[in-house]
């Protein structure tokens, strides 16, 4: 590597401090979103910051260097980097610490990656922005950074665009970007949430190379306690723009002592327990999925793209009461799956038996992903909660009211609130209410697509607990999916593994996470955050 | 997730530049309005004093053949919010009409979109000069040629938003609690894709007063001897040389409107970008 | 990329035959016929219904139509009605003067647009915005004919810098071509250079706020770089849309701007053609300015592609 | 080089012509080839490619062209023309006695619509005596026989259709066609082997196409243009003063503006609902605004060098509301509502909205009709005018006959007002039928016909105001005859 190495020698490796960050205050407008947070990185270590969204994680990343967006501004508090006063330094100053000594790479790397310069391009804008005229070598460099995050076969891709490369491939980039001018600090802002466990895995080791190979200091955002616990020496607690607890990584996890922290950790699915579904139903199934297959046309604006097989013949049952739980990577065919259970997708064939009481179209029901934007942000959450039984002409006006806020009560939210807008909710409590509505029409199977995914994990927990609830009093059947293996296998009395369109393994919950069968099914267990700790110092 | 990030003040109307724009359409409707109030002068009451300078009895002087410009101009400013206020909401919902109709079918997409192209390529001003030939003269042709113009405008528009909200997964929400195609694209998809359609109005509006003047430039314009901005503007041409005050009333009348809208559309879309 | 211009053009050509027969009705149904305009202030009946035959305006609609259309392909216009001469020649004549016209027109919608655009998006000075936003609005406020008006009494008739109208061929005399295209090129270019203007600001602030210009920032990229280098090739491509549908309104408003500087294009000859009622120059003419249309569409939605490679590749 | 740099300056026209140099024309309208036998407002192309056979002075009195000299019979019933013998065609061809037999017939052939056709068709037969001696034989006398001559162009057979669709153009006159671009412009070269010695000074001749008024008159001010016939009566008022510009009135062209009434409309059956309208209207007002002061106000279509024109017709009907409300009672119409149709130009619509408003002081409501000019033209010809339109007319400037067997407002025969009665088809048919155009009698029944129009007031004239010539100080010796051909014979550029 280049004479420009920072590489510290073993001896001050945690020691000297790099980063300052004294009592760094920041606000949008009035409303104040980090207050007063204090912290230090030593060169070459590795600082966790975890905390629930919104408590003000990225706010604090892009204040570091001033790159907040307006109106947001850095109102108090100093960040040293080797004593230099970065929050006084004039922009020019900045723009030379930025890349070149901080670096940062951010949680979505599609978004995050120009479209329109290829692999080289972005390369090259690194290393030009800070002096690196000569063309030759900075190829050479390209070659070499590609090389160093794992890029296969580098110099045949230098030429593509980024929307060629698959997402882990992508966030490969970022990272070679963020390394390109060898920086001392790297931050990184949730670098692997929108990843699956299995790349996600990849990338975090990546990151451990960089730090162990460079001495890179490396600030790890993120929400996922298991994501810290593997690859961070120390650890720094956030909650309302507040730094509640910090310290070594292993102690924080066995014993914290904020209880905020408490209550985080508790909250956290860990996959070594056994799955929490009671009884063990079987008998008549209620519902019989037989070699379902569905092929998209894929449809480009130039030409046509070659088609996508979503689902490739897959085979399923649910007894009544049940809770079958679908995990797989992005792109599995899960939530196909899902939609061609609740029949928005016709299946191009395959067979979907319904063998309960009733119209399919009203007994299966539908809880999705993103509480955003699944709820009409037109409609008031009374309106949104009666459409299906508009739909299905269930009752009057007057009935429909009584049931809107009967199922507001069951979901545990307040019945006033029939006649207020989904803006006004938090995501968990918009979760509830996607959840009222799919029980409105009196559902048999209820069928969750990711629903505690886009949630922070003390709200993750409060659904997950709301549905077992609910399917102990009305007798439901839920097809829970999800790419987290530790909610899956808590709430799922059987868990089903979809690799590619294809079911490639059906088991007991606890059964198939403690002893799995099949080759993928390992990997992906192999994949999963733990929290117990894997580095100490 | 940052979606807290994307939670951002609406300047929307109230913004600065809203209320400008608020304010001069306001003062020139207002003006139009009471214009019997403001003026003495019958507007198609020729008089001697012809091309006569602003001065004590004629506020803004007289044109070629004698008549008060000041009340000429009121009564214009009448005219044409008259036949913006009809023409704009015509086109929108023809434009929108047809959106929703594409939004039911790929063959009746490709074919509301070929519509569309076809009356874009048509030369606007042609088709003023034919619409006016075929139904003779007056408000009538300018407005079935403005509403005509903003057809595709619309449309378009509300094509776009409603292929998006469609993906949106509250659509979907609605399809698996068993709405039917047509309730989900009205009752859900385009409550949510008309907002665009507002800025799409707005801009129209100022878009229609064009059209009238240029119409009226072309002698196809409202019938005479009714006063429209256009019209006046367009008479006051040939005396631009000699007597340019002519020109000043009306021109100011329709900047300011013109104007206004353009504001009143940037500001709507601030708002409505969030 | 050649299997899209396959999937086009047949929906193309459908518009250019759905505008053929509207154009051919329309024309029909405009009261006032060729032999009279032909036949001149005082004449007879008699000659009227002679050159009516001549002309075969007195057989029926569809059959008209169809000769049209057959004319048409196989490439023979035939002669004009009242103007005089072929239809072929006298587009051929007026299409030189408006290409000049609408090109010199684009060229400063480009350069006008986009320096108003950058500016507009970049500059920190708060008043400069402002006065952007108000001049750009102002321009596009003012009627084409006045500006056009205005233009010729200040620069022509009182300062006396360039001539108030006519055309000189490029070809023959570059220097006095330019001086003559001037004034018709800024009238006709200035309210779409301010529309095109606004769209490359809104295109530039949008782009600025995406992740990746953050990513960009990050890396210590100078923020002239990032605007020029990241943001605008990112803000183009909707904007290039947004030109295509501004050429078909350049040829548009040529009509007014064509008359107001006594340019000889094909503005003029459509008006001369409406007012005799010469059918052929007309239909012909209108078909001509469709059909460019329909191609720029065609165009930009290419170079749309070509701007960005997510569509490039698919 | 600059596009807008002067080449000389200097007002007054030198008294010694001198040769050589470009003559640029603004005109408003383009040339019509379709209308080159017609008197169409585009005249300027006539009288400089092709000569006519003689020229009337100012006195309406013939002077030798292609004619070097004509005998008529006493009775009227026979001319005899003696032709030049040194005229070539551009083409080269000799002009010969054949070339005006062709020019009669084929003004009498209805396709080329020639106003004059009527008195064009009283040639009955032709009588060659050598190549340059010619009889025309005549159905009966015509008054206005030197109208015809004045007006018909001589051509070459054989290039006529060409000359009508607009492919070239072959003639004895002092400029050749150089080149057209239709709607923008004409250009003309001299014609070196030009009968009339030394002539023509010019060149060249350039017509410049500019539709737009304030374009046009932009033109002359910035030297683009050197002269012009269509400058708006406003603009001229304006330029009168200014020592740069010679501003020169002609007693010719579509010389005066008229209110029409259709008859067939019922309402306006009755004569003295026309007079009253006549009454109504405020002719001074209409003059000093519309047409920006040029031309006078007259009720009679005659101007001034008219042998008819007399100060007491032209006052004949005044600015009277009273009058016309008294006729109006009397013919006991108390509400009137009447539809007008008018050119959609600003000078027209000015015109038309004067006239409403005028009427409308006598409680006749008028609805106005903005028409284009090609429409306006087939509702003349096929006589489907509304009840009241407004447009302007020639052929008062010639003998009177003519108005009344040509100007299709007037035709004694078939005209737009759909007016016809026995004692006006007399009169006129005995003012045209005779040999002495000039004398007392028939100017007796000039006067007759003159009444007559005032008295049925089917076209109710105006104003008179006929083509104005606008050139800047350099350009001399321009003329127009009386269809305002635009004769350059003499014309040239002072240095
Ligand atoms: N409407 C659609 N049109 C075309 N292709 C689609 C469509 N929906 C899904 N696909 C494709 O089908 C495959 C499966 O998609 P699906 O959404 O079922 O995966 P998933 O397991 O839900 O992924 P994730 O975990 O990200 O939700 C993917 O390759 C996707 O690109
Ligand atoms: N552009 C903005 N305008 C206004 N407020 C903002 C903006 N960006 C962030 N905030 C506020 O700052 C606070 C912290 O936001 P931030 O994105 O830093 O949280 P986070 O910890 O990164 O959340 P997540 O885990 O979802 O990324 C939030 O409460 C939010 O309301
Ligand atoms: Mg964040
Ligand atoms: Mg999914």
């Amino acid at each position: 590597m280049s004479s420009t190495t920072v590489a510290p020698a073993p001896a001050d490796r945690g020691t000297r401090s790099v980063l300052e960050v004294r009592d760094l205050r920041v606000a949008f407008g009035e409303q104040e979103a980090v207050s007063g947070v204090s912290f230090s990185l030593a060169a070459g270590d590795t600082l966790g910051v975890v905390g629930e969204s919104g408590c003000g994680k990225s706010t604090t990343a892009l204040a570091l260097l001033r790159m907040l967006p307006s109106p947001g501004r850095v109102t108090g508090g100093s960040v040293l980097l080797d004593g230099a006063d970065l929050a006084a330094l004039p922009e020019e100053a900045l723009r030379a610490v930025r890349g070149k000594r901080i670096a940062m790479i951010f949680q979505d790397p599609m978004s995050s990656l120009n479209p329109v310069l290829t692999v080289e391009q972005h390369l090259h804008e690194a290393l030009l922005a800070h002096g690196r005229t000569d063309k030759a070598a900075r190829r050479a460099r390209a070659l070499e950074l590609l090389d160093l995050v794992g890029i296969p076969d580098p110099a045949a891709r230098l030429r593509d665009h980024p929307h060629q490369f698959s997402g882990g491939q992508r966030q490969r980039i970022m990272i070679a970007l963020a390394l390109a001018n060898e920086p001392e600090v790297l931050i990184a802002d949730e670098p692997t949430t929108a990843l699956d466990a299995t790349i996600q895995r990849q990338i975090l080791q990546l990151l451990d190379r960089i730090n162990r190979e460079t001495g890179t200091a490396i600030l790890l955002i993120t929400h996922d306690m298991g994501v810290i616990a593997q690859s961070c020496r120390r650890l720094l607690v956030m909650h309302d723009g507040e730094v509640v607890e910090q310290g070594r990584t292993a102690e924080i996890l066995t014993d914290p002592q904020h209880p905020y922290t408490k209550r985080l950790l508790a909250a956290v699915p860990r996959l070594e327990e056994p799955s929490r579904a009671a009884g063990r139903p079987d008998g008549t199934p209620l519902l019989e999925v037989t070699g379902l297959r569905k092929t998209f046309p894929g449809s480009g604006r130039f030409g046509r793209r070659r088609p996508v097989t979503a689902l490739g013949g897959v085979d399923l049952v649910l007894h009544p009461g049940e809770t079958l739980g679908i995990v797989g990577e992005s792109g599995s065919g899960k939530s196909t799956l899902a939609r061609a259970l609740v029949g928005v997708h016709t299946a191009d064939a395959g067979t979907i038996r319904y063998l309960g009481p009733g119209d399919p179209a009203r007994r299966i029901q539908m809880v999705f992903q993103d509480p955003y934007s699944s709820l009409n942000p037109r409609m008031t959450v009374g309106q949104i909660i009666a459409e299906p039984l508009i739909a299905h002409r269930l009752g009057d006006r007057a009935a429909r009211a009584a049931r809107v806020a009967d199922l507001l009560t069951r979901v545990g939210l307040d019945p006033a609130t029939a006649d207020r807008h989904p803006r006004s909710f938090s995501g968990g409590q918009r979760q509830r209410i996607g959840i009222a509505r799919a029980l409105a029409p009196e559902p048999s199977v209820l069928v969750c697509d990711e629903p505690v995914s886009a949630l922070d994990v003390s709200v993750q927990a409060q659904v997950v607990d709301l549905l077992a609830e609910l399917q102990r009093e009305l007798g439901l059947a839920v097809v829970f999916i999800a790419h987290d293996l530790a909610v899956v296998r808590q709430v799922s009395h059987r868990i089903a593994v979809m690799h590619r369109g294809l079911v490639v393994e059906t088991g007991d919950a606890d059964q198939l996470v403690t002893d799995p069968q099949h080759e993928y099914t390992r990997t992906l267990l192999a994949a999963a955050p733990r929290l117990t700790v894997v580095r100490s110092t | 997730m940052a979606l807290l990030l994307t939670r951002r003040r609406r300047p929307g109307l109230l913004s600065a530049r809203g209320l400008t724009g608020l304010a001069l359409v306001g003062a020139v409707a207002l003006a139009g309005l009471f214009a019997p109030l403001l003026t003495s002068y019958d507007p198609v009451a020729q008089s001697d004093l012809a091309l006569a300078g602003p001065g004590a009895d004629h506020l803004l002087g007289t044109d070629d053949i004698g008549r008060d410009l000041f009340s000429r101009v009121l009564y214009g400013i009448r005219t044409d919010l008259l036949i913006s206020f009809t023409a704009v909401p015509v086109g929108a919902l023809l434009g929108c009409a047809f959106a929703l109709l594409a939004a039911t079918s790929r063959w009746a997409d490709m074919s509301v979109q070929r519509l569309f192209d076809l009356i874009l390529a048509f030369p606007g001003l042609i088709l003023a000069l034919a619409v006016t030939a075929i139904l003779g003269p007056g408000a009538l042709p300018v407005v079935i040629v403005i509403a005509l113009a903003e057809i595709p405008g619309f449309g378009r528009q509300l094509r776009a938003g409603i292929l998006v909200q469609r993906e949106r997964e509250y659509a979907l929400a609605a399809r698996v609690g068993g709405a039917s195609r047509l309730r989900v694209l009205v009752r859900h998809v385009l409550p949510n894709a008309v907002d665009p359609l507002i800025v799409q109005g707005a801009v129209a509006m100022s878009v229609a007063v064009f059209i009238e003047g240029a119409m009226s430039f072309l002698g196809v314009g409202v019938r005479p001897p009714e006063p429209s901005l256009g019209s006046i503007l367009s008479q006051s041409m040939a005396y631009l040389s000699t007597h340019p005050a002519f020109a000043i009333a009306p021109l100011t009348a329709v900047t300011a409107l013109v104007l206004g809208f353009a504001l009143i559309a940037e500001a709507l879309n601030k708002g409505i970008r969030r | 990329m050649r299997s899209y211009l396959l999937k086009r053009l047949p929906s193309a050509a459908l518009v250019l035959l759905l505008a053929s027969f509207v154009i051919f009705a329309i024309l029909r149904l405009i009261p006032g016929d060729p032999a009279t305009s032909l036949a001149g202030p005082d004449a007879g009946p008699e000659a009227v219904a002679a050159i009516r035959a001549r002309l075969g305006l007195d057989q029926p609609f569809l059959t008209q139509y169809a000769g049209w259309l057959g004319d048409l392909l196989t490439g023979d216009l035939g002669p004009s009605y009242a103007i005089g001469g072929e239809v072929s020649e006298l587009i051929g004549n007026g299409l030189g003067a408006t290409v000049e016209l609408t090109l010199a027109a684009l060229l400063l919608v480009v350069v006008l647009g986009l320096a108003i655009g950058l500016v507009g998006a970049t500059t920190r000075r708060p008043w400069v915005a402002g006065a952007l936003r108000a001049l750009t609005t102002a321009v596009l406020a003012v009627p084409p004919f006045v500006t056009g008006i205005a233009l010729v009494l200040v620069f022509a008739v009182t300062l006396g810098l360039l001539p108030p109208g006519g055309h000189e061929s490029v070809l023959d005399a570059p220097d006095l071509a330019v001086q003559y295209l001037l004034l018709p090129a800024l009238c006709l270019a200035l309210p779409s250079a301010a529309i095109l203007g606004r769209y490359v600001k809104d295109g530039l602030e949008r782009t600025l706020a995406e992740d990746y210009v953050r990513t960009a920032t990050a890396l210590g990229v100078p923020r002239k770089r990032i605007i020029r280098r990241h943001a605008l090739p990112n803000a183009l491509p909707p904007v290039v849309t947004v030109l295509g549908m501004q050429i078909g309104q350049l040829l548009g408003g040529a009509v007014l701007v064509e008359a107001i500087f006594a340019w000889p294009g094909l503005g003029q000859l459509a008006e001369q053609g409406v007012v005799r009622r010469d059918y052929p120059v007309v239909q012909d003419l209108l078909l001509l300015m469709v059909g460019v249309f329909v191609l720029v569409q065609l165009l930009t939605d290419l170079v749309y592609a070509w701007l960005d490679p997510r569509i490039r590749w698919e | 080089r600059s596009a807008t740099d002067k080449s000389s300056e200097g007002a007054g026209a030198s008294a010694t012509p001198k040769r050589g140099g470009t003559l640029t024309l603004a005109s408003g309208l383009d040339y019509t080839p379709s209308l080159l036998f017609a008197q169409s407002a585009m005249t300027h192309v006539q009288r400089l490619v092709f000569n006519t056979l003689t020229r009337y002075d100012d006195k309406l009195q013939p002077q030798p062209e292609l004619a070097t000299s004509w005998q008529l019979a006493a009775d009227g019933k026979a001319v005899t023309f003696k032709l030049r013998e040194d005229v070539l065609f551009h083409n080269g061809r000799k002009f010969t006695a054949d070339d005006v037999i062709f020019a009669v017939k084929n003004l009498q052939n209805p396709v080329r619509s020639a106003q004059l056709r009527s008195t064009a068709l009283a040639v009955t037969n032709f009588e060659k005596k050598g190549d340059f001696e010619l009889t025309l034989t005549l159905a009966h006398p015509v008054s206005n026989l030197f109208d015809l001559f004045e007006f018909m162009i001589i051509t070459d057979e054989a290039t006529v259709e060409d000359a009508v669709n607009g492919k070239q153009l072959i003639g004895t006159g002092p400029f050749t066609l150089a080149g057209r671009n239709p709607g923008s412009s004409l250009s003309f070269k001299r014609n070196e082997k030009y009968w009339l010695p030394g002539r023509p000074y010019l060149d060249a001749v350039e017509i410049r196409v500019i539709p737009q008024a304030d374009s046009l008159l932009s033109s002359l001010k910035t030297g683009q243009s050197q002269l012009s016939y269509d400058v708006l009566g406003k603009d001229v008022a304006a330029l009168k003063g200014d020592s740069q510009y010679r501003v020169k009135e002609y007693a010719t062209g579509a010389g005066a503006y008229y209110l029409g009434v259709n008859l067939s409309a019922p309402q306006v059956q009755d004569k003295r609902v026309r007079q009253a309208l006549a009454w109504a209207l405020d002719r001074d007002r209409l003059v000093k605004q519309a047409l920006g002061g040029v031309g006078f106000p007259s009720s009679t279509p005659w101007p001034k060098s008219s042998p008819v024109y007399s100060e007491a017709g032209a006052a004949h009907y005044t600015h009277n509301p009273d009058k016309a409300r008294a006729l109006l009672k009397e013919a006991g119409v108390d509400t009137l509502t009447l539809p007008l149709a008018h050119a959609n130009t600003p000078g027209g619509t000015a015109i038309a909205q004067i006239l409403q408003y005028d009427l409308k002081q006598v409680g006749i409501t008028v609805e106005l009709q903005p028409t284009d000019s090609a429409t306006m033209q087939k509702q003349l010809i096929s006589q489907t005018m509304p009840a009241l339109w407004t447009l302007s007319h020639g052929f008062a400037q010639l003998h009177p006959a003519t108005l009344t067997v040509s100007a299709y407002p007037f035709n004694e025969a078939k005209n737009s007002s759909k007016f016809s009665s026995p004692e006006y088809t007399r009169i006129v048919q005995e003012a045209w039928n005779r040999a002495d155009g000039d004398s007392a009698e028939a100017k007796a029944l000039y006067q007759k016909i003159s009444d007559t129009l005032l008295d049925e007031a089917f076209v109710i004239d105006l104003a008179v105001a006929g083509r104005t010539e606008v050139a800047t100080g350099k350009v001399a010796g321009a003329d127009l005859n009386k269809y305002a051909y635009l004769i350059l014979d003499d014309a040239y550029l002072t240095a």
